[in-house]
């Protein structure tokens, strides 16, 4: 039962897009709107709230001292993190997170990694024994479809928010921010395709992202060097369809900038 | 003694946050926010934000814990790790858990969960920004959830704590009370039959103290009451 | 079938309930016979085993040198735990703790710390680094009924019994203890209430526990101030039942805490 | 070196605790001392203080472990927290597990599980006090709780260690001797067939010293026999 | 600066272990290594050893996993606690859960599922020694171990990543290069249909190198499915 | 049914065996063949591929800085872990290790710490500060019965291939190993016999695992002294069969030890 209204379902999106038609109306590379409101969360040290189309992500970031990984002894650690908590949507479940989310969250992270976004050097307190720790929690909150875009855009926004918490004798005073911000080098940005049959459509929606084949996810930065991907879903790529990707993903890596500034 | 203890919680009858000794903070309630939630809500409540949302009646996993003679409520009470000053780590911890429950035992006695057999119904809070009071903000924002997921109920369930801080009783705790504060008393209440769902109580009160808080954190739930009912009124229309 | 039994059963007790009578026979206001005995376990620092009726609880404390919390720096650190391990019911389950077994501890540590019960600014031993920490382990034993209050007396009984371990260079050298004592200012106790349809009784037994509408535990201390309360169970109180059980808690309280001495 | 060792383990043919080599240290059985389990049993044995109780026959959860032709005997050895020197953190370790193993299969040769098909039968083992040889008190307690419970057994099964302290072969090792001692063997044994069901080892034994350790642990089973015949009929009158 | 960084990667043409920029590390394959799995197969590549096994189809456990219209196909990727420098923790952490996530994803195109409905297809895949690439040699081990359990397939998949080091396109990066090169592109592939099953990427790429990197790949992958198809060939004979 | 096979399959095991048969051809006191293959794993300090039949288990031995226990300051640490990965037989789970797997380590473990097989305290690097920890990784490939003796004898042989890695300013340099071996004092090794009705065979394959009545392992030195055992199944042994299977035990045990050199 199940399978076949998912089939009808497909066949139903699919014969659209043949057609060249989404079945929301938009244009095969249009995003649904999006508003990014910075600041939501006053007790994180930056925030930002992402919403695309229904989709509504939460972002909050937290500071902290601690050590240094033993290998970089002269930088500050970033740790993302992702929960799909079950208030976003009936398939999500309690628990410790599962393998999608998982997923996002480790490629949001290499988004910000990858592209130098913070220069994690700057946020060395003592070599080798201190640094700042920055948690970037992502908290869903409405899941409609296309997570990956929602999650790294307000990833960077509330990273961009941050200002840095007031320090005394190597304690973190949290209720006290300084006009300090986070040393932010570049701004990277996630676009994601979904393909069904053999349409390529940017921003899925949920109903697009039950049917969808595959999906391939572009981390560009404002240079547009290509600073992380992932291909997600059991179908498969040629090489042809991902280099059209990549070109499409950078030009609306530059639009979803925007929404940065 | 606590490291940032204020010297003074009252002065010439205002406090800290200049509020009367019998006010509430500001309060905002919107109904029906999450498109994906059966049943949603929002609150703002002084410098608490929380969301809650309703899902169900709906079919229960794992299969024995369904109830042949009724729903099942369940509710889960989490905070968002930069929620609060010192990120908490994702994930249920004793705190929580607790809330947890006594939310649920909160709400129970207005759902008509006989109604539903077999199912389950469930009601999730996520606190974005705590401010002293999230237990209350939860319980006042998933009742409305519930409301908005059309779940037959008696009543709303209004709550809001009173506590005592400088010797006095007040009304709706904020975050330095709480913390330094001689007590505090979270109650939740059926305004229909003026019947209490929720009652905790930490702190030191003399009987006659004790009396004179509940009575208040009534009053208090009165009056979220009457912005619950609002918010689905903006949104319902009607009465 | 389950469902009609308890209903049933619920009729019964209501019914003896409403003609005055308890099912064995108690005066609303009487709990069962009660014995507190200390010092069953030497290797705690301190012990009790309290029995109310047939219920068992045995309580452990245990001492151990450890940090301070950053906010409180001058402080030792109370921490309360319970099991209800499935030796004492054929209704607990292995596993971590369920919300049952955390409510116990949280109610009865609220009622320790609140009642400010022991003088934890006497248990820094280097201010900010090294202070002790109290470790108070309830075990149920044998379930039937008001795990509440056993566990809340047993607790003080132990932490009375307990005395503190010899030290040195800063190790603690479990087996010789001094004649210290740990610093007891107060001695709460809770007294817990059960509502089954109109009437109100306390220290409930098994049976009643089963079909109970609502619990109301209210923890005072030997002066009369209430220092902890709780309510429990999906029905409710009046105002004027919570402002009865008030008074009828503080004056059981009473004769409760002569237990303690 | 281990922080603690005694210089001598037996001065003039006396241990440490003043008994003899081969002297039990004392021991005290009690059946039937709780109320809701099926059966249970209390044993003080030396510093040791261990509560058993065995519930079932009766429904296996979750259901695929049940067996079509005989029940399941389950057995959980638990410390709890305050039971030993350093506070155990509460749920099972890595030998508590290990013991709740070697505890099943010393009992099961005496249980007919083959009659009560599909259900299980669980004995729970609670570790109050330990001071040495808390899995042959677990063992011994157990074998009382489930006579108490009224499971058809072909036999009680006693436990005892032997071990050698100080060069010499002894009975019933405390603490100390088990800190810090040369070996230790631990045995259970069905005394109407005269067959081991538990039986490890740890530390270093000859051949022959191994030998003369195996008759000394079976010799203090048969004590430890002869108190749980005792405690059964204190409880029930007659043999 | 991380520490242990090379001045150079690329001298007079030759990487630091003496390849060429398109050549790939020496790799050995064997078929069939396992008794108990119903396909097995090891992988030595470089400096990594990988080890993998296919069970399947079977019965699907917990039942309500399975599917009516197909077989579930189930890939664990785990690394023995001693194959890095530092000692691994037993069990799945994030990257392994991730691997394992897009190793299914890679290999799940050239599965016939459809073929066993209600039944559980499952790959584990066991890093034994590990140096850079493990995920490609663990796709490669598992398509030749599923081969080798009779599952059908409309074709091998092998995997090869390509990368930046020094400025230069390489193909298939070994440990020095992976930690401190600029970026690192692993692909796997079906051949006979020219399509991409796995694509992921980390680093800094203009397009053009990234297009430059991706056509690497492809024929490294195509170099490794020879290889596969040698290793089936050497156990089965024939083609 | 499940039941009746193997009802019938132990029938068929126990019926050769009283003619004096095994199934597979091997007489009671013969191993299947052995190979032990050290160095196979070069990111480990030693490591060693142990296979008996077709049973396969791979050992690695890693070496990390650590703190010593409070009771044995001056002490390298020992910790033995087994993983019955999924991979190695259709019949383990993913997951925690299960009470086998416990076992399993925990028997070679003991093995191995009361043999003194390593001399613990010439592994102590900074008095009640810093030590050598020693981990010893049981990683079962193949299962094809008696994995107590594969990995008791896989262990020790990994042991005895450990290289010292180089240290500097505290820190192991993992990449190079010196040509400094573990102290390796004792030998010791693990034979395990299975008794099927009246019958005890040495070294029992898969099928015999599965119908024997129970399990007697015997951990002995070079010297002959016992310094392990464990009794497993839910069978029962008569004094006499323990003595004769330690007399056969140790036997076994020179013979195994050979695989050592």
């Amino acid at each position: 039962m199940f399978e076949v209204v998912a089939e009808v379902k497909k066949d139903y999106i699919a014969n659209l897009l043949e057609n060249g038609k989404r079945a929301d109306e938009r244009g095969f590379d249009d995003y649904r709107p999006i508003v990014v409101e910075k600041g939501v969360s006053n007790r994180a040290e930056g925030s930002a709230l992402v919403k695309i189309g229904k989709t509504q992500v939460l972002i909050g970031v937290k500071l902290a001292i601690g050590e240094p990984f033993p290998d970089m002894p002269n930088s500050g650690v970033l740790t993302t993190n992702a929960e799909l908590i079950p208030l976003a949507s009936p398939d999500f479940e309690k628990g410790p997170p599962d393998e999608d989310t998982i997923e996002i969250a480790r490629v949001v992270d290499r988004g910000i990694r990858e592209s130098q976004c913070i220069d994690l050097d700057k946020l060395c307190i003592v070599a080798g024994e201190k640094v700042w720790i920055i948690f970037v929690d992502i908290h869903v909150l409405d899941y409609d479809g296309n997570l990956f875009d929602a999650s790294a855009l307000g990833a960077v926004a509330a990273l961009l928010d941050t200002c840095m918490p007031k320090v005394e004798e190597d304690m973190v005073i949290y209720g006290e921010k300084t006009t300090e911000r986070l040393p932010i080098l570049h701004k990277p940005v996630e676009t994601t395709f979904a393909k069904i049959n053999k349409s390529i459509v940017v921003d899925p929606s949920l109903d697009e992202e039950l049917v969808m084949d595959a999906r391939l996810t572009v981390a560009t930065d404002e240079n547009g060097t290509i600073c992380a991907m992932q291909k997600g879903g059991s179908g498969t790529f040629t090489q042809e369809e991902i280099l059209e990707i990549i070109k499409r993903g950078t030009r609306k890596g530059s639009e979803l900038r925007k929404f940065l500034e | 003694m606590k490291v940032g203890e204020p010297e003074k919680f009252i002065v010439k009858g205002k406090r800290l946050d200049g509020r009367k000794l019998d006010e509430l903070r500001e309060i905002k309630i919107e109904a029906g926010i999450l498109k994906r939630a059966d049943g949603s809500a929002y609150v703002e409540w002084g410098g608490n934000k929380v969301m809650a949302a309703c899902y169900g009646p709906r079919e229960v996993h794992p299969r024995h814990l369904a109830r042949s003679d009724k729903a099942i409520l369940r509710c889960t009470y989490n905070m968002a790790p930069f929620s609060v000053s010192d990120r908490k780590r994702p994930g249920p911890d004793r705190r929580s858990r607790e809330i947890s429950k006594v939310t649920r035992e909160a709400l129970e006695p207005v759902v008509f969960t006989n109604l539903f057999p077999r199912t389950a119904i469930d009601v999730f809070i996520e606190v974005l920004q705590a401010n002293a009071g999230t237990r209350c903000t939860g319980i006042a924002a998933a009742s409305v959830a519930l409301a908005d997921a059309g779940i037959p109920m008696r009543d709303l369930v209004p709550s809001c704590a009173a506590g005592k801080v400088g010797g006095e009783i007040v009304l709706d705790l904020f975050d330095v009370e709480d913390n330094f504060g001689e007590a505090d008393l979270p109650v939740a209440m059926i305004p229909r039959k003026n019947e209490i769902t929720l009652l905790q109580m930490d702190g030191n009160l003399t009987q006659e103290e004790f009396e004179k808080a509940l009575k208040l954190a009534m009053e208090g739930c009165i009056k979220v009451y009457e912005l619950q009912k609002e918010a689905l009124r903006r949104k319902y229309g009607g009465a």
